[in-house]
């Protein structure tokens, strides 16, 4: 069940991240109002499109579970989670670490950052839930379920920045009436996203790949033992 | 009333048994043997429903089998503690739409040797011995009077007399031609009554 | 023996009226289960009195909900981890898994269950709490006051059945079921309190407030939906 | 070893037992018998001081009773769910100033049939059977190795085996003056021991 | 076989120190055991940050404090609840008490194993909390605060044991446990409440704070010394 394959696109990820941090780094012009820290942003949006893009696959893998009968996109799904968790708390640091210099405080209960944190504490809990309940029909269609709440939580981290007064930076990439930013910084941008992406799609494929080693080295060792 | 076929379960990779094949039939008793930790609560589960992870196949007679079967396990009377015994049985009647009356329940649970102060001061279940936890339970598996039994252990905690009682009962029910799948240490139970062995923990 | 089993199932509607008939049968015959949710939120409101300190008589009546609100939700989060009590004991859901009866009338049971205790302990918070804080009843008469609650209550008490299902067989039920159902509350939470506030700051019926209620009547929905469907069934 | 004289407890008016008189000495095996819901599991937790209201005189032998007593009841194997066996013994071993080697430990284990799989990979307790978890608690009666056992059910949920073992280390036990009071539905036990009955339930 | 029992009792240090390492083995056997507490402090936060509406500035500080506080709280409940889980499966506690152990060394193996994993518990929550509130780590490095939350901790650890070693064998222990708990916790919490307000608002030592900070220690005696003198004897 390895999954070399997994490490090749992984792999052309992770030196296209260099190169998006070199261009992010050197060639994007600094912003007028925020200054150089702003760079950050490179990392921040997307390690946040990444989480969500976890969410995404969670609540197709849960839905998936729900009607098969073996643990394989279970299996899909707690990779899912544990690589959006990891992106999750990479958003949450990202976004302290910003928030400190432009905001003053390295956290404020901003409906964004809340939902971020609550998508946090929930990829924790659903990961715990896996932890805690015994193999079987139970454990998939129980995990299956909270995958599913999760994912549905996730449109309105989207969509609750609109309807609640804010502090963090409204939509300005993805929004009717064009994109309010610079070209330059916008195409890096983009660029790092769908980088970020293949990288987190690719880094679920080994991760599934290694939760089924250690399956299968589990079983083989108590088949030893007999 | 049950075909088990081909039946293969594990914790992990090592398989508890393999390849089992039995049925029930009418007035037919099977009895579930085997070490302890061999796996026989595990394969009533099983059956049940109650656990999953198995390869083969388990078919039962007809469709809702739950309508026609009844399971008792060492850890599990299935009473609520805080009723009364009378409570109880009501409840778990009428879910299986028996409306029995309260006078047949007494005259039941008399038979039990639950009378008395049990009763009448309606005693919460919780405060029962071991034994007569049992034998609730068991009063319960008589009244709901199902085709099929699927018993772990139903002897435990009780006296000499329950047993002979019990055992009374399950031969009545084999009589009307009914099934039994029982797992027990206990060979009083079976003494005297034919059965068919299945034996775990070979595999 | 009726070994034609004439007709051993009993119809969707007995069979939730009998759960439910149980359910409430065990908690009267355990009343301590119905008071100490009430206490608890006494005791929060008590500490909320001492820890807070004292506010501008601007934001008074907000503070008011906002503190009523709270000991609400912890009274409601205590009351309903307790909701599978009986069941895990002796374990009586497993005995009910393999009752003739329908895996979604037993959480619809469950849910109106839910809802009856929850609304009990609702009332007597918000009673309790608006005469500790030597507030007029009528704060919490107000209709859209009510309604908010009550909508609100079916969000949580889907979401905590839906929950407590889920977890029930966890090792460390006790701490999963919070966990859980904290963060996931949230949206429930925070469209009523925000339709309320919406309502307070000018009592006419705004844009905001029809889109949080919005909001909470969709959660409503998926909360309860997902408890009916997707109840435990045998596996 | 143990003096109980002229002990009467009931729960409400109606007494369980009265005026009951009976003693252990080195090498005595005591019988408690009597229906279901008797009063035996009371009486032993009486004697162990578990629960009190009783009238009439309990006295040991020595001061500090606990120091060479030990106990077992059907719902009480002691046993932590989370940790190992190991983990268990060695807690409960400790306790009582006994540094045992964890080679014993194993050995003790090995011999009542919990091997392999349950030690190695450390499964924690809760998943045991029921029967290995009463061995277990059966392994720490042994090692612990006191004066006085006050025994209830133990032979719940053995198998055929572990049964006549248990019976062994009674047998071994009684030779060596230990003292034993017995609450025991099952005759196999007691066959071929000499013993003393302490019938309850006539009052 | 040893029917002349050589000493077959360790030392009450021994006791305390082997019931400690159990408590904390059983701990780590699982460890989200110790985490949840503060999942959960982090959601109370955010729970308030929803409800309580923005505050004047000059409030702000006792507010965080406030906030600090409740959040420890509850976390702490959470925490100690849960003490006594272990000795309450299989009738472990039974055992215990059959076990030539002095009842004085089991409650100070518990009180300690309370403490650590109370503090564990505090420092964490306090942390995570002023930092979601946007304060600076110094607030709670004031040996003020630190002093009046050791003093709250070992109260409430004192109560907590206490409690749940009285009502361990009543039935419905997690029902009985906050109902007495919260009330009689009320004293520590006010005490240490009111002794750090006092100290918040001058920032010198006045007499309110010292007799605040008086009650809170005699409250810290009572509950300690009643815990370790009411051990659960055998009967
Ligand atoms: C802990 C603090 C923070 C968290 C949890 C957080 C979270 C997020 C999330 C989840 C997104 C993606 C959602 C979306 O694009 O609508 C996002 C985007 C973004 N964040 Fe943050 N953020 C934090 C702090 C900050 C700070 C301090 C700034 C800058 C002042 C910032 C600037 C941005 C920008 C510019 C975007 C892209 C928005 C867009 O184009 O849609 N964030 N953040
Ligand atoms: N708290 C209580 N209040 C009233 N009656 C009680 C209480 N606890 C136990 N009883 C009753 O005391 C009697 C003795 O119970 P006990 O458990 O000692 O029986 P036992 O002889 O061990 O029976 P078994 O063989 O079933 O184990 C029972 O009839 C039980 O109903
Ligand atoms: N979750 C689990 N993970 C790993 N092993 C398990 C788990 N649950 C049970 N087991 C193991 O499966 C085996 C079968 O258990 P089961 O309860 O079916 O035994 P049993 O035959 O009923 O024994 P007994 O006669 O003692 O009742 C045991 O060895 C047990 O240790
Ligand atoms: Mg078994
Ligand atoms: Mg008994």
């Amino acid at each position: 069940m390895t999954n070399r394959k997994a490490f090749i696109p992984l792999c052309i990820g992770l030196s296209a991240m260099c190169i998006q941090w070199l261009l992010a780094w050197y060639w994007v012009p600094v912003d007028d109002a925020q200054g150089e820290v702003y760079r950050i942003i490179y990392v921040h949006v997307p390690a946040a499109f990444s989480a969500f893009l976890s969410a995404a696959i969670l609540l197709f893998t849960s839905l998936l579970s729900l009607k098969s009968n073996d643990d394989r996109w279970l299996l899909t799904s707690r990779a899912a989670t544990e690589i959006g968790l990891i992106f999750t708390i990479l958003t949450l640091a990202t976004g302290s670490i910003w928030g400190k210099p432009t905001w003053g405080v390295w956290w404020t209960w901003d409906a964004r950052l809340t939902t971020t944190l609550l998508l946090a504490l929930l990829y924790g809990g659903w990961i715990l839930l896996f932890r805690a309940l015994s193999p079987g029909t139970g454990r998939r269609r129980s995990c299956a379920i909270l995958g599913l709440i999760i994912a549905l939580d996730v449109p309105i981290i989207y969509q609750s920045v609109n309807w609640w007064r804010t502090l963090h930076q409204p939509q300005t990439i993805l929004r009717r009436g064009g994109s309010t930013m610079d070209s330059d910084m916008l195409s890096v941008l983009l660029g790092g996203i769908i980088i970020m992406a293949m990288i987190s799609v690719s880094m679920i494929l080994v991760r599934y790949g290694t939760l089924g080693l250690e399956r299968e080295l589990e079983e083989k060792s108590l088949g030893e033992l007999r | 009333m049950l075909d088990v076929t081909d039946l293969t379960f594990g914790f992990g990779k090592r398989p508890l048994f393999k390849g089992l094949c039995f049925s029930v039939t009418p007035g037919q008793l099977i009895r579930v043997d085997g070490h302890n930790g061999a796996g026989k609560s595990t394969l009533i589960s099983i059956i049940c429903g109650l656990m999953s992870g198995h390869t083969g196949s388990i078919r039962f007679a007809d469709d809702d089998f739950r309508k026609w079967t009844s399971w008792v396990a060492p850890d599990a009377n299935g009473l609520f503690p805080t009723l009364s015994a009378v409570a109880n049985l009501e409840f778990w009647l009428r879910l299986r739409n028996q409306h029995t009356s309260t006078d047949v329940l007494r005259d039941c649970l008399n038979g039990w040797g639950i009378s008395g102060d049990w009763l009448q001061v309606g005693l919460p279940v919780s405060k029962f011995s071991t034994g007569m936890k049992r034998r609730l339970a068991l009063a319960r598996l008589q009244l709901e009077n199902s085709k099929l039994w699927l018993i772990d252990e139903p002897l435990f905690g009780l006296d000499e007399r329950a047993c002979l009682k019990f055992k009374n009962h399950v031969m009545e029910h084999l009589q009307a031609g009914g099934g039994v799948v029982v797992v027990t240490h206990d060979a009083r139970l079976l003494d005297g009554i034919k059965h068919q062995t299945v034996f775990l923990g070979g595999a | 023996m009726a070994l034609n089993h004439p007709e051993r199932k009993i119809s969707w509607f007995d069979t939730v009226a009998t759960l439910l008939r149980q359910s409430l049968r065990v908690d009267l015959s355990y009343p301590e289960r119905l008071i100490t949710p009430l206490f608890f939120a006494a005791i929060v409101l008590l500490l909320f009195s001492f820890a807070i300190p004292e506010q501008d008589p601007s934001i008074q009546p907000r503070m008011v909900i906002a503190q009523t609100q709270l000991a609400i939700f912890f009274a409601l989060q205590l009351t309903f981890s307790r909701a599978f009590e009986s069941e895990r004991s002796d374990r009586v859901f497993e005995h009910l898994r393999l009752a003739p009866i329908d895996a979604s009338a037993f959480t619809m049971g469950k849910i109106l269950h839910v809802l009856v205790i929850g609304s009990l302990t609702m009332i007597c918070t918000s009673v309790l709490s608006t005469i500790l804080q030597g507030q007029d009843l009528a704060v919490i008469t107000d209709p859209i006051f009510v309604g908010a609650s009550i909508l609100a209550l079916v969000g949580l008490a889907g979401l905590g059945v839906l929950l407590a299902a889920i977890t029930l067989r966890a090792d460390g039920q006790a701490i999963l079921f919070p966990l859980l159902y904290f963060p996931l509350s949230v949206p429930v939470l925070l469209s009523s309190t925000e339709a309320l506030a919406a309502w307070m700051e000018r009592r006419v019926w705004t844009d905001s407030m029809r889109s949080w209620s919005t909001i909470l009547i969709a959660f409503d929905a998926i909360y309860l939906t997902l408890a009916v469907l997707l109840s435990p069934e045998s596996e």
